[in-house]
């Protein structure tokens, strides 16, 4: 059931990264149309060597090393998607989106609806997100809350290298432009990918570990400390429910739903400040759906809402297990 | 026209010999301004006085111009005058929220549509309803995005004429991605179906990090791309000076591909320098710069009063260099054209207002759910259950329930 | 007590564009450091006119007709408000304003915790915001959640002449850098202003009319729809509280959980897409704040989650007055 | 050096002679690197080899330039040097989370930052170091940006030297915009105390729409500030083609202000031509475009691994060029120094090196209140309610709570 446990003939261990990679590779040579844009993605590979090879095995029309400019990356990237083409962006880090926000508000999500459906903007913007890698200022943050406001784009997250290999594929397929989160620190956390598994859905969050006692949901780098809070929970008797939400925008909430009818507690983790942000919405779904099945309130674990501090206090910024699990504590104790 | 090099800096490299050679304002603006001393700078092949004057490098591409073609030139921006006009007064009365006039820009507009092919692909700014005209959209069909019915009504494939664009600059960049994908798809070349892409903006636009980026990548990618600037002297309030201290088309310089000055008001002049550019691009050397100089001879918009910032006398000065009257005086001029040419037009304008008004009147508002439809291609959950939710509440006033 | 009503010896009938304007020029007045840049906002006075007379008086050095480009404006101001200059840029409609997204995100929001404080970049953006005048597209749009998600800037709405003429000069005294979203279809409503009252506090929020039914919350535009809901409420006997929120970064929420302690029932009002709103962090924080007291789950009237429509069918997207009551009727009812 | 006018586009205003002008790929390469041709292109002081060459223009500009201030200028570079590797060393142990260096840019930045009076403000990106150590930030007070124990450790107005900016462009127009705010103030014109602004940025960066707009911006508003672009050669893996058609100095040419090329590695060059623009600017003659032609001799940072991109003869070729080697060869060769005095830059590097390995062995973390400190100069209620929270939450695991 499970792709990350099953192992078939066309299984082989991969990081996320490489995940990533192959997922790109089996795209590009399925639809000639699909070109991978941004700097440093050709010779170099990326930074994250996201795109190693493919320029390589692809040839430079295919695999851009485009001028340094971000507007310019998605809004070139815009007029292949009208030419018929399916660009594939890369955002060097997140905290480098900004110049592109332009672009991507006025003309990515709005496009389709302003031609009243005549034209479509099949491009993914992969942007590598979140702390937790010691880098400089403007390379950990967590922006997507700002993309999943804006009516017109989608917006998704991985957390395991199998979702990885599979959705950006589904991403490059999907009609509609998809804003596509990697967690950057990740990347090298391996697992066995089955590359002739059938998918799960892109647009699906998921329940990847089942509980009664309280409901954790949360998405990209998140997830894994969420397991891990679950694990360390079993200790007190807790039976922690997680949920990979996948999907940022829309959102798939029915799951979540579901389980806090079960359990009458809901923790959302993310890294992102959490004001005004993806984890806010779904409390105020939660309390709305939910109303007569929570036990307490819905409370959020999140980075705090201040700029990404400097790298040596970001391991005190970040959600971790213990955050988590006191969260969990309080609700418990409403 | 005297060399801008003589009010502005030098050309760079001779280091200490710039000191001193800092244009006063005065400088400044005359050196924008100047555009009928005519020479080298300023392509022109008809005088705002009807008159053609010769023109070694551009006569040849525009040597198959006889007299009808030179009427239909004329026709084109007769009726596109008046479709505009009439835009004009259906705001005027309540009809349009908005109208953007092109008035003063026939020239301009025709002169470059005229030039494309019907392969090539166009990214208009919000102004260019003759341009519109050259690629087939007719003039109702961009009622709807003033009237407030859609943002946007022609189908952008098939007239090849993408949808105007608000957010100034931003279709530079998309129109240049466009053009590298007609180069990577092998669309540039001799082959009689070579492609070109030409996208509009205006003098304002030049200062937008947008518009700086598409000449970088369309340099850097050799794209089909004509850069077509309209200065038409006005950013709504600010005049050209607010945006350069050197003329617009100079821009190119810093890039490495060719800017160029023409007459905007000169149809015949911007049709030859279009058509050069397309062909350069379409063959492969493009990027290309094109200023059309030119005037907005009425408001930005009609919610704009333009006596707060700009004095009549500019607008007097412009109306003797209008586009259309110089080449009917031409036309007359050479024998080209009879009195009963000018009156079949006129006619022919009067029945497209009137055609134009009576659709107008007659457009229907979209239904509530036009808000929820078209938002994503492959459809959005929660977007449906929102749509469904309201249509039951309107449901509810149909009741009486409210 | 509601500086609205009191009519003194220094107190006119003014718009709230007029206002705005009065504001700017008493700020100007008193510093000389205040300066205003933007698209047309000298010779012209701004295409809503909120600048007329300014440069005029105070001069092109003090009054900059910039040249088109919003990360210029906001990006020189930056460095202006380094300088020791207090600029107030205008962008000319809030469609505009991603252009400069990244300079606000990465300077003008971080510049402070950046240099530990060594430097304050004290500038205040206008921005004309939200729909209801006819406009075509990107005319009027409420991005104001995507702001109020960055840590680092404050943002503001004002929904009355007396708080524009008021909140304006505070913003600009604020050292702290401020975005002022202006309700653009407000602009020509009039009310009595005493210039020399004492101004309510900028970063606090206001009871408006007090009630026991339900609570509405809102902020600019739809404040006057509220109070009109909660006027037109009284014929079924409800009593509607309402409170104009003015601070919406740093949310001020105090007078809000007071408000649904004693009523149970809140719904917020805002003319922007929903999904990851402030309205969605206000439904979160009042879920936690006041989980006993709701009565009824936290309601959002707001607009729908579609890019901003042609303006033909804008009345229906809109919060109105029937919506409104709609959502106290369902609270009331749950 | 040729004419760049040779291989690419010639001037506009040419119209169709533009065609076939377009360079091959390898012309546009060979003219973007083309570099010790000398000539007018390029201002050169001191060659490679160490030979100081007469320039009629900028000579003036180092004419108080005697044996001591030439051996400063040595001993700047040779301790930025030391500094910039010693970070680099730091990092490869593990004691900082990446290291930005310096090294081959030394005269590019000692030349620079030799040429600004006290009075004058500089944003740097971030590899400036030899600006800051101009500027009188220590090497020390920059490790902390790299060991991530604060964003920025300086104060930017004691050291008028801002803060690093990380994302590529912003700083052009933050710089423009305080350079607006010097003219402003009227502290541009003859007096002693007229005050310019540098601004440095690198080759890719010259691709962003930010750093366009601060050309437009300081171009409208004559604004004094200097663009110092160190065309290091390469955006990490992307070499200078990827941005741009035409030598970069060029770029300026569409503005209407002066660009330039100077030898980066040559210190008195850069001093020169520095000096020469700063002035322009004080004395109200500004913008002025400087590109620095260098070579980036290291990685981009040290995540970096430039063998994946770049040829190993590329480096070799460029070492010949090194900037600190031609000024120790003109110092020897002209009688200017003994060899006690490099022993004692020697000495005096090695301890500087030491100092700083110890500065960084002994600086503590923040405390995690930091998270939330100088977020707003005026406090946020929410805020501090969130990090009393955190406090607290803390406090239970001192307790054992946990
Ligand atoms: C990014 C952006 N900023 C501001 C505006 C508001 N605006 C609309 S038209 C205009 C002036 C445009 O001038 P120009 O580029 O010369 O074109 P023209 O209207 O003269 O054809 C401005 C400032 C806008 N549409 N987009
Ligand atoms: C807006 C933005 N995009 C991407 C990056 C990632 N990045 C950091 S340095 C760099 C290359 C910069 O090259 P250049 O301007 O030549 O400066 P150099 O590093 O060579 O000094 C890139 C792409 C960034 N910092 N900011
Ligand atoms: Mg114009
Ligand atoms: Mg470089």
């Amino acid at each position: 059931m499970d792709q990350r446990t099953a192992v078939t003939a066309a299984s082989t261990k991969l990081t996320m990264g490489k995940a990533i990679n192959s997922g790109l590779r089996a795209a590009m040579e399925r639809d000639p149309k699909v070109i991978v844009m941004g700097e440093d993605v050709g010779k170099m590979g990326g930074v994250y060597r996201i795109t190693d090879g493919l320029q390589k095995d692809f040839g430079e029309h295919r695999v851009l090393d485009t001028p340094l400019a971000e507007s310019g990356i998605v809004g070139t990237a815009v007029g292949l998607a009208v030419r018929g083409f399916r660009p594939v962006c890369e955002i060097q880090f997140e905290g480098f989106i900004f110049p592109a926000f332009d672009q991507i508000n006025s003309q990515v999500a709005k496009l389709h609806y302003r031609t009243q459906g005549m034209l479509k903007v099949p491009l993914v913007i992969r942007v590598p997100f979140g702390g937790g890698v010691g880098a400089v200022e403007h390379h950990s943050e967590s922006p997507e809350s700002l993309f999943a406001h804006l009516p017109g784009i989608k917006v998704v997250s991985c957390s395991n290298p199998v979702d990885a290999y599979w959705m950006i594929q589904q991403a490059i397929e999907c009609d509609d432009p998809v804003l596509f989160f990697e967690p950057k620190r990740r990347y090298h956390e391996k697992a066995e990918v089955d590359t002739e598994a059938t998918p799960y859905p892109l647009f699906r969050s998921r329940v990847v570990r089942e509980g009664s006692t309280a409901t954790l949901a949360a998405y990209g780098p998140m997830v894994k400390t969420c397991l891990d809070a679950a694990n360390a929970a079993t200790e007190d008797g807790h039976e922690l429910e997680v949920i990979d939400l996948r999907t940022l925008s829309p959102l798939d909430l029915d799951p979540v739903f579901e389980s806090v009818r079960r359990t009458g507690h809901l923790v959302v983790v993310s890294e992102a400040p959490g004001e005004v942000s993806i984890a806010s919405e779904i409390a105020d779904r939660v309390q709305r759906e939910c109303f007569y099945s929570l036990e307490a309130p819905v409370l959020k674990v999140t980075g705090f809402d201040t700029p990404y501090p400097p790298s040596k206090v970001e391991e005190e910024y970040l959600p971790d297990l213990d955050r988590v699990l006191d969260a969990v504590d309080r609700s418990l104790a409403w | 026209m005297s060399s801008p090099e003589q009010w502005t800096h030098p050309e760079p490299g001779g280091g200490p010999a710039a000191t001193a050679a800092k244009p006063t304002p005065e400088q400044v603006i005359a050196g924008l301004r100047a555009t009928n001393e005519g020479g080298a700078e300023l392509v022109e092949l008809l005088t705002p006085e009807g008159e053609r004057v010769a023109n070694p490098e551009f006569d040849q591409y525009v040597d198959d111009i006889g007299a009808e073609q030179l009427r239909g030139l004329y026709r084109d921006m007769v009726l596109v005058r008046r479709a505009d006009r009439e835009g004009n007064a259906l705001q005027r009365q309540g009809q349009l929220g908005i109208w953007v006039p092109l008035l003063g820009q026939e020239a301009a507009q025709i002169g470059a549509g005229r030039a494309l092919k019907p392969q090539d692909m166009v990214f208009p700014s919000y102004r260019e309803h003759g341009v519109a005209w050259c690629r087939g959209v007719k003039p109702e069909q961009i009622l709807a995005t003033f009237r407030g019915t859609q943002h946007s009504d022609w189908d952008p494939v098939e007239h090849r004429f993408h949808p105007y664009t608000i957010v100034i600059g931003n279709q530079v960049l998309n129109a240049t991605g466009y053009a590298m994908g007609q180069k990577f798809e092998g669309k540039v070349g001799n082959e009689p179906d070579a492609e070109a892409t030409m996208v509009f903006f205006g003098d304002g636009a030049t200062s937008q990090g947008d518009v700086h980026e598409g000449f970088v990548w369309a340099a850097v990618y050799d794209a089909p791309v004509v850069f077509y600037c309209q200065n038409n002297q006005w950013a709504i309030s600010e005049p050209t000076e607010r945006q350069s201290r050197l003329p617009l088309y100079q821009r190119a310089r810093g890039y490495g591909f060719p800017g160029i000055r023409v007459d905007g008001n000169d149809v015949l002049a911007c049709l030859a320098v279009s058509r050069w550019a397309l062909e350069q691009c379409r063959s492969g050397n493009g990027p290309v710069l094109i200023e059309a100089f030119t005037y907005r001879m009425d408001a930005h918009t009609t919610s704009d009063d333009p006596t707060r910032y700009r004095l009549s006398d500019e607008l007097e000065a412009w109306k003797l260099k209008d586009p259309i009257e110089r080449v009917r005086v031409h036309l007359v001029r050479s024998g080209m054209a009879e009195q009963e040419f000018f009156d079949e037009v006129q006619l022919e304008a009067d029945q497209l207002a009137s055609e134009l008004r009576a659709y107008c009147f007659n457009m229907p508002d979209p239904p509530a759910e036009r808000i929820f439809s078209q938002v994503y291609a492959g459809g959005n959950p929660l977007l449906e259950r929102q749509r469904d939710e309201y249509v039951q509440y309107l449901a509810g006033f149909e009741g009486g329930a409210h």
